[in-house]
């Protein structure tokens, strides 16, 4: 059985090798291979899941050893591959959604002339996700971490003739970058304290080692996972990356890739457990992260950006449970898979509202677009319901959990962690709604406008083919982009239920993470309550700021905050000045720095004996005199010398 | 006794040198042709080499010895290590892919006299190094190895000095007068380090009474050669001087952006992915077992040195405005990472910058090379010509990612491998010097993101808009070096068995140890 | 008296001679002066011959008056034709070679 | 001392007996010396020649006799090698005037083999172009006709040449054979005008350029005659603390190994200032000839005004003479005065090395530049003859050997790059010599990277031998210098090739000329022999290490 888990990376690898070597004569077919190839991964991934079943717990975990990579005398790292229950959540995750974003893009890609490298692209991401949770040592996952890097590198700059798009592809790999640099330390961190960075003796040995080594282990991992999962403070390039096609928003910046940053962090649960301060480190950038995103959120009229901002705060949701020890990890992976199916649709939603506005973005020039596209508004919807936490909906299940569990904690810090998600819960439903409202109700703010604001002009170029000017017409996409929502509403309806009911989630998963019931100083009913009571007031001003007057099309100038917000809280700025600014000026003075010191100093040296040699040059003056002159007074010096050397 | 091959690798590109200089002017096909077959033969006579050795045998295998010049105690000795077999391999492999890549580069436009073969010179002038370098890596014997160290430095001046880019943004003779200044440069520097060398070599030989590596190393090891403490610092310095300018290591690096700069795209190759690596080789194999003490003793300095250089080269990359500069000092960013992994005197730092010598071999010259033939469709080595190449040419940006990626040690692609064991063999003697040269790799991704986005992406420019694809004879050049950087960066093993053995016994050379891991995780 | 005046005479000769060499600018003049820094030399020769008390010293005078004549010959030989050619016989004017 | 003593030396003179008796009759071992005399034979028949043979064919005759006796010395050198007289049979020869041992023979072989070379590049008639009808060498057709004059025009017309040359030659080399195995100063002073008159008339009698040879051979003339007064001095003043002008004598007297001094001698016999002022002033005439700074002002001004042929003859030679001498000089006469006179050579070695170097980089004119470079490679050599050991002898003979044959190529080269004015000897028109014969300048270029050092180039095995022996010798210091002069030479060197491949060629640029079998002989043998000794210099290092020992 275990054989079949290499064909699982195979299979995607093989069609981004296929599409991007392949050539034009693929491109009719390109983006059917690239679907049915992630089709295949998921029936792989289905059929492992279904053997997995067949076992018992302490049975299902999976081991493929390929070859042998770096062996260089201790350091000795595999290409083994290791299935769990945990990578197995993930595998059908991954490649579930992603066979359904495939199938969506077929649709959306529709009239894109480099569509064949889209999907080469789409495959190649969904190989290195799969490889990055099926490694078994933390090297080849920092391979497979790297590779959803570049794929998402590659993907959100897709449409490179953009400026904007391209500036966004390299932010978003170089802020990953930073977070690489932490997984490599942190690999290195485990090598020399442990002689290697395979999961199984890494995690057996933990008890063996002081805590302080541990502690900063853990630290490296949470700095990967803020660089991957777009947690404060690297949290800025998940805004930009929305100038990617909406698909891949949906399936890497919502559904998956970000969610990695979770997944190392529960992976490498037994170091965390043994590393306090390194936990709590993690709880609070989840806590600051589930509110950071969330205000940002509330601020963005871009439909895209506010739901960036709202994956970011989800994402803080599970970082926050996932810092919470055994008792949260569960929980953290329960909220990753149910965000990922409503996220998803969410973005697929969003997608198709564009598609059907002739891209238009602004949700200011939205509204009341229930009628023109029912579909759409139902999933979208539902996903809607869903993320705020309606009872009875996934969000509601999940994210329940979670606030129980942070509370749980106990404690000051429960109080404030519990406090903070608690707050998180509110503004979701309020920015959620302001979402809701503003896209499918009110009135029809796009009638009679200058269409396609500038900054979204040229945005994807599937446009070129509607109608540039004049008024939109919007209207219900095809089925092919529909059903995938269809699917994904159904996901996000039923999921958290058919998760939790019976603990089915947590029996599954517990083999793996471990789980504990911490003493919650709240009642499971206080906290549902109280979330409860959150998610109406949030809902309520919502509705009472932009259900109840109409919306203004152009933005309003706001409050401070809101203004912050709408600048990511004033983060980039901070990046800019810093970073770029300073860097500029850096490297400009070294390159200075270069041309005349280092440089200098050579030629200088050149230049000097070549004025030494011009002066003593003159001597040689052509007057035979003279050159007795120096015959004479050398004579004179020798003879001194000479007497010299026996007087001393 | 057997089949000379060492000699018969390294003097075969030699006649071939010769032969292809007496190509007649008017058969410039043939000269080249002639070139490109030598060139093949050598590789094969390389892969037999590879062969042949055997990486659990002793430790220089397929050794020559003849007597040569009995009053200096200079003999002729070859014999290889697992180091250098891999660098000759990674030498006449580059070859073939070197000659191909410079075919039109040579093809005179003035009229000289009839006698004026430039583009027989220009080949010849190659395959002349190949072999210098070959048998530089084969010497046993620091006196020979020293010859043509130096010697080397004469055909590569030419190359430098004779042949340039095509187009230039300055006109011909501004460009000929960079181009002789930047061959001057290059010769002065490495001369200056070479006779610097040559002092301590007379010194080494005043010390030892003769030039035998082994027997060298040996008397060390055994004690029956004793320096005086000084004597031995002073000739580690002279060696490794002369090194660390062929390196090139800070502050010692300002002749190879004009090297890079003003020589066409395979030169450059030639340059860094080629000779270059003989300083590196040369610590390796020479400074660390001739003085094993002097060279711990200058570790600490020396490592601070390869520090700067990493970070140092990248700014400097980020900051350059032509695409030829921007990696000759990306390059030099890599030398630091590969003199960090010789000095970290560890096996995985020394394996992995050995490893990192063969892998950057490979990827500056797929990077180069795609970027020569960017260039020379454009006419320009300025970043800020280009743009939107990507969309006109999908095929050459894509290869230039590819090799740009290679260059930022993606994971999956060779360098990642190498660069990935350096940082892990230093950090576990010296954490911080470790953790410091990690942001090399976020300063790397940076310069060739920036590289990429400028030249490749945005709206295309108006010079661009007609730019053919890579043709033929490119794709040729280009396609087995990706896939070669593609494949040993998943499967290095290959590589890795055979420099291991070379560097353990390196390691004991220098009397040090691995450090044990705090916590025995793993069961041996 | 003390022959070592004569070394000392000598020496004045020959320091005369150089002075000469040094100071003067017609070529036969230096010439002039060169021989009798020679001579000087022979002054030496003879005196510490008789010193030594034997006759290496003068016999080595003979030579040198031989060499110093050859001298002439060759000497006398390139200065005319300078001269001839230059109708100078001043050694500052030759100077087209410099620096 | 006292009158009477004085007056004995006549009495017994004149009471003596049977004086013709008392007159030992001088014996000459004719064979050993038969290099010398073989030349100087040969010489005088060539000034019969001169005397009786037709204008018409005495270049021929002349041609013909000097090659035959250079190449029958040489013949005769090799014999007495083989015989032993380099090694074990060394010994002094003709009452003591001459020692045959290594040195002198290995050198006398040097000379007379440059000197065939020269002649070959003396008796090239093929460069000039043909005036009226005659082919004409290098020399001015007739040395006493006024330049531009009448009378020239004439000779000309007539198709004179002035084939005195080659006994000139001839008799130089002469002196030069004797000079390095002269073993009393008053034969070394003899050899010394020997060899260096004919070299003064040599250097007036260019074809072209004839003001600038005449000045170059007046100031050769002065500054020569100049410092041979100095050492003529410096003779007479260790005559005077010696009593003797035998090598051996004052080296006992200065190693204080003579017994009985006459007490009537004592005030001046071993007198240490006398030994000091005469030492300095013998060795401070043969730097001038080796052209060590502050010796060197005439070197550059002479190589450019001579005619090249005999520059480069001069330039290689001279050096090795003058250089045989000073090391007998210093090994065999002064080795008890090592520590007085070692620091003040340290000091010339270092400013010459240094000196030659730096100055040559700003150089114009491709004559005077190797003039310089000839001044580094003097103070390179005197590097090894410093190291005072026998590797420090054997380095030295061999650097000798190597450079003399690069020098007298490279000037042969120079010989063939040819304008309207003759020789196109500023740099200026060396431009782009590469591309119009590529041939010629990468010959050049070998001669150049040989003078750099180069490894594979007899330049580096001679740098290299000679470091290694100052090294050894503990001057650790010089070698370092020296290698930091290497690089600065290197420079100029390397500016030249810059200038010859790299830089465009002038549409006014010289051409190449074509010479005759004779030149290419010459500029052959150089690169051969460069390369030769560069890779495989085994055999010839064991020769000067064979060679390596004086005979005291």
């Amino acid at each position: 059985m275990e054989n079949l888990i290499a064909l699982l990376v195979a299979a995607p690898l093989l069609g981004a090798a296929v599409l991007l070597c392949g050539g034009r004569r693929l491109d009719a077919v390109g983006q059917w291979i690239g679907t049915v190839l992630a089709g295949a991964s998921f029936v792989i991934g289905v059929v492992l899941f279904a053997d997995m079943l067949g076992k018992d717990a302490e049975h299902r975990i999976l081991i493929q050893h390929l070859w042998t990579w770096i062996p260089v005398e201790s350091f000795q790292a595999d290409v083994t591959f290791r299935l769990d229950q945990l990578s197995m959540t993930f595998v059908l995750l991954i490649t579930g959604v992603g066979s359904l974003i495939h199938l969506y893009s077929v649709g959306y890609m529709e009239h894109d002339e480099r569509r064949r490298r889209f999907f080469g692209y789409l495959n190649l991401f969904l190989a290195a996700m799969l490889l990055l949770v099926l490694a078994d040592n933390y090297l080849l996952l920092y391979v497979g971490w790297e590779g959803v890097g570049l794929a998402s590198y590659l993907l959100i700059g897709f449409w490179q003739h953009k400026p904007s798009a391209a500036t966004a592809a390299k932010k978003a790999f170089l802020v990953n970058r930073v977070g690489d640099m932490g997984l490599s330390i942190a690999i290195m961190l485990m090598f020399t304290t442990f002689g290697t960075f395979a999961f199984g003796p890494v995690f057996s040995h933990v008890g063996e080692t002081g805590e302080g080594k541990l502690t900063a282990i853990g630290l490296m991992l949470l700095l990967a996972a803020c660089g991957k999962s777009a947690q404060v403070p690297l949290q800025s390039w998940l805004g930009d990356a929305m100038e990617g096609p909406t698909p891949v928003s949906a399936l890497i910046h919502a559904a998956t890739m970000v969610t990695a940053g979770v997944y190392l962090i529960v992976r490498s649960g037994a170091i965390f457990n043994a590393a306090p301060d390194a936990q709590l480190a993690v709880t609070v950038v989840g806590a600051v992260t589930l509110l950071f995103g969330a205000i940002v959120g509330c601020a963005k009229d871009d439909i895209k950006k506010a739901l960036a901002g709202s994956t970011m705060s989800q994402i803080g949701y599970m970082v926050l449970a996932a810092g919470l020890g055994p008792i949260g990890y569960v929980f953290a992976i329960m909220h990753l898979v149910t965000h990922g199916f409503f996220k998803a649709g969410l973005f697929l939603g969003a997608g198709s509202v564009m598609h059907g506005m002739n891209d238009e973005v602004d949700m200011r020039k939205y509204g009341g677009l229930r009628k023109y596209m029912p579909v759409t508004f139902i999933t979208f919807g539902l996903g809607y319901l869903a993320i705020i936490g309606f009872p009875g909906l996934s969000g509601f299940f999940s994210k329940d959990k979670i606030i129980e569990a942070a509370f749980a904690k106990g404690g000051t810090e429960g109080w404030i962690l519990g406090g903070a998600a608690l707050l998180g819960a509110a503004i979701t439903a309020f920015y959620m709604t302001r979402v809701m409202l503003m896209t499918f109700f009110g009135e029809e703010r796009w009638r009679n406008q200058p269409t396609r604001s500038p900054e979204a002009a040229s945005a994807e170029p599937a446009a070129e083919h509607h109608g540039e000017h004049a008024e939109p017409h919007p209207h219900e996409s095809p089925k092919v982009m529909t059903i995938p929502m269809i699917v994904l509403a159904v996901g996000s309806v039923f999921g958290g239920a058919f998760f939790s009911i019976g603990d089915r989630f947590l029996h599954w998963l517990e083999p793996i993470t471990g789980h504990s019931e911490g003493n919650s100083p709240l009642s499971a009913a206080t906290v549902t309550g109280g979330t409860m009571v959150c998610l109406l007031i949030g809902v309520g001003i919502a509705y009472a700021m932009y259900g109840r007057r109409p919306v203004p099309s152009v933005a309003p100038r706001g409050s401070l905050l809101t203004r912050a917000a709408r600048r990511d809280l004033l983060q980039d700025d901070f990046n800019h000045v810093v970073l770029v600014r300073g860097g500029e000026h850096l490297t400009r003075s070294l390159v200075y720095v270069d041309h005349t010191l280092v440089d200098g100093v050579v030629n200088g040296t050149a230049a000097s004996v070549g004025g030494l040699s011009g002066r003593m040059r003159k001597l040689q003056n052509g007057f035979a005199r003279s050159y007795a002159v120096s015959m004479f007074g050398g004579a004179a010096i020798l003879v001194a010398a000479t007497l010299l050397m026996r007087a001393v | 006794m057997s089949f000379p091959l060492l000699t018969a690798t390294a003097v075969l590109p030699a006649i071939g040198a010769v032969a292809t200089a007496a190509v007649p002017a008017a058969r410039r096909t043939a000269a080249k042709s002639l070139a490109l077959l030598v060139s093949l033969a050598t590789l094969a006579l390389a892969i037999t080499i590879l062969v042949r050795f055997d990486p659990d045998g002793g430790r220089y295998q397929l050794t020559e010895s003849h007597a040569w010049i009995a009053d200096f105690g200079v003999r002729y000795e070859l014999g290889v290590d697992g180091i250098a077999v891999a660098l000759i391999a990674l030498t006449a492999l580059l070859m073939p892919f070197i000659i191909l890549a410079g075919w039109h580069d040579a093809d005179p436009l003035e009229t000289g006299s009839k006698r004026w073969r430039p583009t027989q010179g220009f080949f010849a002038l190659i395959l002349g190094v190949e072999a210098m370098v070959i048998i530089s890596f084969e010497a046993t014997d620091v006196f020979l190895f020293y010859i043509f160290f130096e010697a080397m430095l004469i055909p590569m001046y030419f190359l430098i000095g004779g042949f340039g880019d095509r187009a230039h943004e300055h006109g011909e003779e501004a460009a000929s007068t960079q181009r002789s200044y930047a061959a001057v440069k290059f010769l002065l520097y490495n001369l200056v380090g070479g006779l610097i060398m040559l002092a301590a070599v007379i010194g080494l030989y005043v010390v030892a009474g003769n030039f035998s590596l082994q027997e060298i190393a040996q008397a060390r090891a055994n004690g029956s050669l004793h320096m005086a403490t000084n004597t031995e610092r002073w000739l580690f310095l002279g060696f490794f001087f002369a090194f660390a300018v062929k390196a090139p290591l800070w502050p010692l690096h300002t002749w190879l952006p004009n090297a890079m700069q003003e020589s066409t795209a395979p030169v450059a190759v030639l340059i860094t992915a080629v000779v270059d690596k003989v300083g590196t080789f040369a610590m390796l194999r020479f400074c660390l077992q001739l003085f094993p003490e002097a060279s711990k003793w200058a570790t600490p300095a020396i490592l601070v040195l390869a520090l700067i250089s990493i970070i140092y080269g990248a700014l400097l990359a980020v900051g350059q405005r032509d695409i030829k500069r921007l990696v000759a000092y990306a390059s030099i960013s890599h030398f630091g990472f590969i003199i960090l992994g010789i000095f970290a005197m560890t096996s995985q730092g020394q394996s992995g910058a050995t490893l990192y010598m063969v892998n950057h071999g490979i990827s500056t010259a797929a990077l180069m090379l795609v970027a020569g033939f960017l260039i020379s469709r454009r006419g320009s080595r300025l970043i800020a010509d280009y743009g939107g190449v990507q969309k006109v040419a999908p095929v050459l940006a894509g290869t230039f990612l590819i090799g740009g990626l290679a260059t930022l040690s993606l994971p999956g692609l060779a360098p990642f491998v190498s660069e990935f064991l350096v940082l892990v063999g230093t950090f576990t003697r010296y954490p911080a010097i470790g953790i410091i040269a990690t942001f090399g790799i976020v300063l790397a991704a940076l310069y060739t993101l920036v590289l990429y986005q400028r030249t490749m992406t945005g709206p295309v420019k108006q010079e661009v808009s007609a730019m053919p694809d890579l043709r033929a004879r490119e794709l040729v050049v280009v396609a087995p070096l990706i896939v070669l950087l593609i494949f040993l960066g998943v499967y290095p093993k290959p590589v890795t068995d055979i420099v291991n053995p070379a560097v353990k016994s390196t390691l004991s050379d220098v009397h040090k140890k691995d450090p044990k891991p705090e916590v025995e995780a793993v069961a041996k | 008296m003390n022959p070592v005046n004569y070394l000392y005479l000598a020496a004045l000769l020959f320091t005369i001679g150089a002075t000469g060499v040094l100071i003067r600018r017609n070529a036969i003049v230096v010439f002039m002066c060169i021989e009798l820094m020679l001579n000087a030399c022979n002054l030496a020769f003879v005196t510490f011959s008789r010193m030594h008390g034997n006759l290496d010293g003068q016999i080595i005078a003979f030579f040198t008056m031989v060499v110093a004549a050859a001298e002439v010959v060759v000497g006398l030989a390139i200065i005319v034709s300078l001269f001839r050619s230059r109708h100078s016989a001043s050694v500052d004017d030759a100077s087209l070679m410099k620096l | 001392m006292s009158a009477s003593a004085v007056h004995s030396l006549w009495t017994t003179a004149a009471t003596a007996a049977d004086p013709i008796s008392k007159i030992p009759a001088p014996k000459i071992e004719y064979g050993q010396l038969s290099p010398t005399l073989i030349v100087v034979g040969a010489a005088i028949v060539g000034v019969l020649i001169e005397a009786f043979v037709p204008r018409k064919s005495r270049y021929y005759a002349q041609v013909f006799v000097s090659a035959v006796a250079l190449v029958a010395a040489f013949a005769a050198v090799v014999a007495l090698a083989a015989g032993g007289y380099g090694t074990t049979k060394a010994h002094i020869a003709a009452m003591g005037a001459i020692a045959v041992d290594g040195p002198s023979l290995f050198l006398q072989g040097t000379i007379l083999l440059s000197g065939l070379v020269g002649l070959f590049t003396f008796a090239e008639r093929r460069l000039d172009p043909e005036t009226h009808g005659n082919r004409v060498d290098s020399f001015a057709a007739q040395a006493a006709s006024v330049p531009g004059s009448d009378s020239e025009k004439a000779a000309v017309k007539a198709g004179f040449t002035t084939t005195e040359v080659f006994p000139l030659l001839l008799f130089a080399i002469a002196g030069m054979l004797v000079f390095p195995s002269a073993n009393d100063l008053l034969t070394l002073f003899v050899a010394l005008e020997v060899f260096s008159l004919p070299l003064y008339l040599l250097c007036a009698l260019a074809r072209r350029k004839r003001l600038m040879s005449q000045e170059a051979a007046v100031k050769y003339f002065l500054l020569g005659a100049f410092a041979s007064a100095f050492t003529l001095f410096g003779i007479a003043l260790l005559y005077g603390y010696a009593g003797s002008v035998s090598y051996a004598t004052i080296a006992h007297v200065v190693d204080g190994s003579v017994t009985n001094v006459d007490p009537a001698l004592a005030n001046t016999m071993g007198n240490d200032a006398l030994l000091l002022v005469g030492g300095a002033m013998i060795v401070m005439g043969l730097l001038f000839k080796v052209g060590a700074i502050p010796f060197h002002m005439w070197t550059p001004d002479v190589y450019q005004g001579a005619p090249t042929p005999v520059t480069g003859f001069m330039a290689a030679a001279t050096k090795v003479a003058a250089f045989g001498a000073l090391l007998r000089l210093l090994y065999v006469v002064l080795p008890g005065l090592r520590w007085d006179w070692r620091p003040v050579m340290w000091a010339v070695a270092i400013v010459t090395m240094l000196g030659g170097a730096i100055v040559a980089i700003t150089q114009t004119d491709i004559k005077r530049l190797l003039a310089y470079s000839s001044i580094a490679h003097a103070g390179f050599i005197l590097a090894g003859v410093i190291a005072t050991s026998k590797d420090g002898v054997s380095s030295v003979l061999f650097y000798l050997g190597a450079y003399s044959f690069v020098t007298i190529g490279a000037f042969a080269v120079v010989t063939l790059v040819r304008d309207a004015g003759g020789e196109a000897t500023h740099l200026s028109k060396w431009a782009g010599l590469g591309r119009r014969s590529p041939l010629v300048a990468a010959v050049f270029a070998v001669f150049l990277l040989a003078f750099a050092g180069i490894p594979l180039t007899s330049g580096f095995a001679g740098k290299f031998a000679v470091f290694k022996a100052a090294a050894e010798g503990g001057a650790a210091p010089l070698v370092v210098v020296g290698v930091i002069s290497s690089a600065v030479a290197a420079f100029f060197y390397i500016r030249v090739i810059v200038l010859m491949f790299f830089s465009e060629p002038r549409p006014d640029g010289p051409t190449v000329a074509v010479p005759s079998p004779l030149t290419m002989a010459a500029i052959g043998l150089g690169v051969a022999v460069t390369l030769v000794l560069g890779v495989a210099p085994q055999y010839f290092l064991d020769l000067a290490a064979q060679a390596g020992v004086f005979v005291r």
